[in-house]
């Protein structure tokens, strides 16, 4: 039995892990690529961006409902993702893994690419030079993207209003609890609850703000 | 296997380029010279192992670092071979210690350490081990990059433009020193440059590349006085270049007609009577004569002075004669003291041996 | 009375073409601004992409509701837009309108700006410069931020439903509707509404990333 | 209101950089030279109203631009000043003739078109008239972006970098086709460029710019052998530079000590005895001399070479004298008929007027 605020933060913050451990993979394996399964890995990644909420959610709770194939056989290992906190990581972590991957695929290829090839002419394997060199001149983009993953995944309502449901002290997180305190006509509820979620909110826009003007780093015209 | 530690010879498709490269080198400073878009970068990249030829053989020291018939393709990471881009492609966010220790991850800490410090000092890098590249000047910078490239001890330099970065009044400067450090290091080295002056200052070795071919290998002055091409003595600056008839043909000094003229060639060839010859003469190498008393044993033109397009310290004149246009160059000092005047006539002497026959005239 | 899938058109469109026209010029004021009041407006105008749809609807609920001053105002000159399908259009006009200012500023400041300052120079106004070359050379980022938003109304699932409400023929969009037809267990219906999102979702991403690598123009290395 | 047509003077504050050039131009084609840096295309950007000054004033033709105590800056739009951008910045979705067509929206139809024939015809564009920029040769865009420029037929036109973006055998023949286009559209044409060959070629007045401060303006000539300062002697290849004693300083020539040697300089000006004087020689004003038969009247020097570095075309030799050294340059035929050879002893000669004194050592 958690309370909206703490089950919120315990869903947006695992699916944030779980996004940006799969979404910098993704960026890294997806950076500078142009072949044909790279295209469609790209696209499979972004669709979340464009489909409905509640659509995706319509399918995960196909998916990984108890009559599907996948779904049995995560139940016969005891997984059970419908209506568990759970599945509401797993909708989150969906919908906040293109905000991961397209922030640091920028911020990957934004760096020079000369530095990569220098690097693999001074011995080093591909492995380490993206540890040494890529990530640490990409970490603001890979930042930047993991707020606007947390945003988003602390932010979810229709993948997980399917698949997770809205059982009070469960599933229901914050913006399920607002909607319902809503229908309850409990506007005290709502305004408080309203109120956190925008103070997360204005909080990481502030950071990712700060980020991104430390990131372009404003120079000054060439003097010629 | 040949004397040569160096040899490449390989081809690589673009749509819109074909690049296939031919040459070898010693341990010496070698240039390879082209203009912009004729592949110079593109062919350190694949000597280096950055572009894939699509077929081939690269040797270095005996060994194979790439052949499409035995499908040997090593890595950059085995090349042995040590690259600057362009631009030097420091590492800004580590310091420059850091960036010279970069290739030595898999040495022991403690000679890790005394190689980064011996680097170091050899490059005067000292007081700057801690700063990074950002805060370096050009000059610093170039070093850094050269002290990380060197450090894996390759058996190969690429350079690309090493100068390109650096304030004009440091170039003269650090092209010594990168002549005395390829001294130090006895190993091939092979850097890029659109520039002639350039070249010349730079090279033992002049690799000459056009549209993507090799078109002349050889000493800096055989290439520069020696062009086997009429395309090759222009981008040396042998603006000169006349169609002859050979009159007697017989070495050391073939006579040939020009138009009406008569011209003496100093070459240590012979040629068939009747036979066309394509010469050239640099700008620098026809003289003004100042009285006639001062006239030299040598083929002598008098040519109408028809445009002087002063350039500081010289001036770049264009004489008439034979309806065709002579380009000479005279220093200010002597254009000043011969009183020269636009459509005067003049005499122009050329020593024999300043008239060089190109072999392959295209 | 529409279906669901009519009223959804009729929402998203109308809420695209209010961000293309809001948005477009918003981005055209923003462009190389770092003035204080430009991050300002610049943050507000971010702000629904990181706070939760149903925060947003909650607010707009309050803001419009016939208890605020505004809502009042807006009862007395006939506008209603709680429980309504134009309560809809502002909830996705809202949400979609970062996209299009994010994707035509950076269009826009990817044009090089010595182009706007010759043109200066020629003697054309601000307002010539910005339709003869700003915006065509922008357009393709438009074009983009515009399927971005479209598919972000079309999809509005948080917002809406607390703004418009799920009245079916009225302001039962498609996202709603599939959560209506899974919540009465009608899977056949939530199927073919799910197919029909899908089917634009994916046809929206496509045309995304074709605009995005005709954008990027792959270019081959410099050969030195 | 004095005969300059355009005068400007004005400073603009950064953090790192102040600008504060001043200077004055007649119809005449100038160039604005200077190290990378100096404030160059910084100086254009102002002038053209694209970035405003803090205080100063830039008037043309008698009329105020930009005076900050009147409180006038009028937008680029009324300035009537043509600006063409280091790499033209055509718009490259308008073909060529909407490019030139494009600050004549003001004119009629009819006139408009007219203007746009008669500019593809004086540029040689019309072939080209429907293509865009993409798809032209950089010879081709400098056209363009000139005839657009012109198009509105400027008081004042501003070219910066203008052959940066042009292959280097193209350069001259462009130089000379806007020196014709200067002569014809008569009005004062300011060149930004860091190339001081470049800027020998193309000015007839010189504006000298150095962090941010104009430090010479002149003809060509004046400044590139008459420099004002040591910075400018520098910048214009006049590297030997030499601290000297006069001896006796009664005009027109004035007998110095160099260390423990004696020269002689022409000047039209006289100096007190004693006093020191900061003097400067080109590195062609030194001869070598052949034979002692040669030497004419003038400064003799006797000197070790003490390195060669041959340019190809050029030798730049260093000699040792007085425990200073002195850059010597000769063409490479001079150099070969001098029979030089490292650690001999030389006579130079340099004329007394070949030996400048600059008015202000800093």
């Amino acid at each position: 039995m958690l309370t909206p605020l703490l089950l919120s933060l315990r869903v947006a913050g695992l699916a944030t892990l779980f996004a940006i451990v799969f979404g910098v993979a993704i960026a890294a394996l997806l950076t500078r690529r142009h072949s044909a399964p790279a295209n469609v890995a790209d696209a499979v990644v972004n669709l979340p961006l464009v489909l409905p909420p509640t659509v995706l959610g319509y399918y995960l709770l196909v998916l990984l409902g108890a009559r599907s194939p996948l779904g049995a056989w995560l139940e016969s290992v005891g997984i059970e993702l419908v209506f568990t906190w759970q599945g509401a990581v797993v909708a989150a972590s969906i919908v906040a893994l293109p905000l991961v991957v397209g922030s640091t695929r920028a911020a990957l290829e934004a760096v020079d690419p000369d530095l990569r090839d220098v690097a693999r002419t001074l011995g080093q394997s591909n492995t380490a030079i993206f540890l040494t060199i890529m990530l640490p001149l990409a970490w603001r983009g890979l930042l930047a993207g993991g707020m606007l993953a947390f945003a988003r995944a602390l932010g979810e309502f229709g993948a997980t209003l399917m698949i997770a449901g809205n059982i009070p002290g469960r599933t229901q997180t914050l913006p399920i609890a607002i909607y319902d305190s809503v229908q309850a006509g409990d506007l005290a509820s709502a305004n408080r609850q309203a109120l956190l979620l925008t103070l997360v909110a204005v909080a990481l826009l502030v950071s990712m703000r700060y980020l991104g003007s430390a990131l372009a780093g404003r120079k000054m015209r060439d003097r010629g | 296997m040949t004397a040569a530690e160096f040899r490449a010879s390989f081809s690589l498709h673009f749509p819109d380029f074909d690049l296939a490269p031919k040459f070898e080198l010693g341990p010496e400073m070698a240039v390879l010279f082209g203009a912009s878009g004729a592949g110079k970068s593109l062919t350190l990249r694949a000597l280096a192992g950055l572009e894939k030829p699509d077929r081939g053989t690269i040797h270095l020291n005996g060994h194979a670092l790439f052949d499409s018939e035995e499908e040997i393709d090593l890595p950059p990471q085995d090349r042995r071979i040590g690259y600057v881009p362009q631009h030097y492609a420091l590492f800004p966010h580590q310091s420059v210690a850091k960036n010279i220790a970069f290739g030595l991850h898999d040495l022991p800490r403690a000679s890790r350490a005394a190689r980064v410090s011996e680097l170091l000092t050899r490059m005067r890098l000292e007081p700057f081990a801690d700063r990074r590249p950002g805060e370096l000047s050009g000059g610093q910078q170039q070093r850094t990059a050269l002290a990380r490239a060197l450090a894996r001890r390759p058996d190969l330099l690429l350079m690309d433009e090493p100068f390109a970065a650096v304030e004009e009044d440091l170039r003269a400067h650090l092209r010594e020193e990168l002549l005395r450090i390829q001294k130090e290091f006895a190993i091939p080295v092979l850097l890029v440059t659109h520039s002639r002056a350039e070249a010349y200052a730079m090279a033992e070795r002049l690799v000459v590349i056009r549209e993507g071919q090799v078109v002349q290998t050889g000493s800096r002055d055989d290439v520069f006085r020696r062009p086997r091409t009429p395309g090759v003595a222009r981008l040396m600056g042998m603006t000169n270049i006349l169609q002859v008839t050979v009159a007697d043909g017989s070495a050391p000094e073939v006579l040939t007609d020009w138009g009406n003229l008569k011209l003496t060639i100093g070459t240590p060839d012979s040629y068939a009577t009747g036979s066309s010859l394509a010469v050239g003469i640099r700008p620098e190498e026809i003289r003004i004569a100042a009285a006639e008393s001062q006239i030299q044993p040598a083929n002598q033109l008098t040519a109408r002075l028809v445009k002087d397009e002063p350039q500081g310290a010289d001036h770049r004149l264009q004489f008439e004669i034979n309806n065709q246009l002579l380009e000479v160059r005279v220093s200010h000092p002597e254009f000043m003291s011969l009183n020269l005047a636009g459509g005067q006539e003049r005499t122009l002497t050329v020593q024999p041996s300043a008239i060089h026959v190109i072999p392959d005239p295209d």
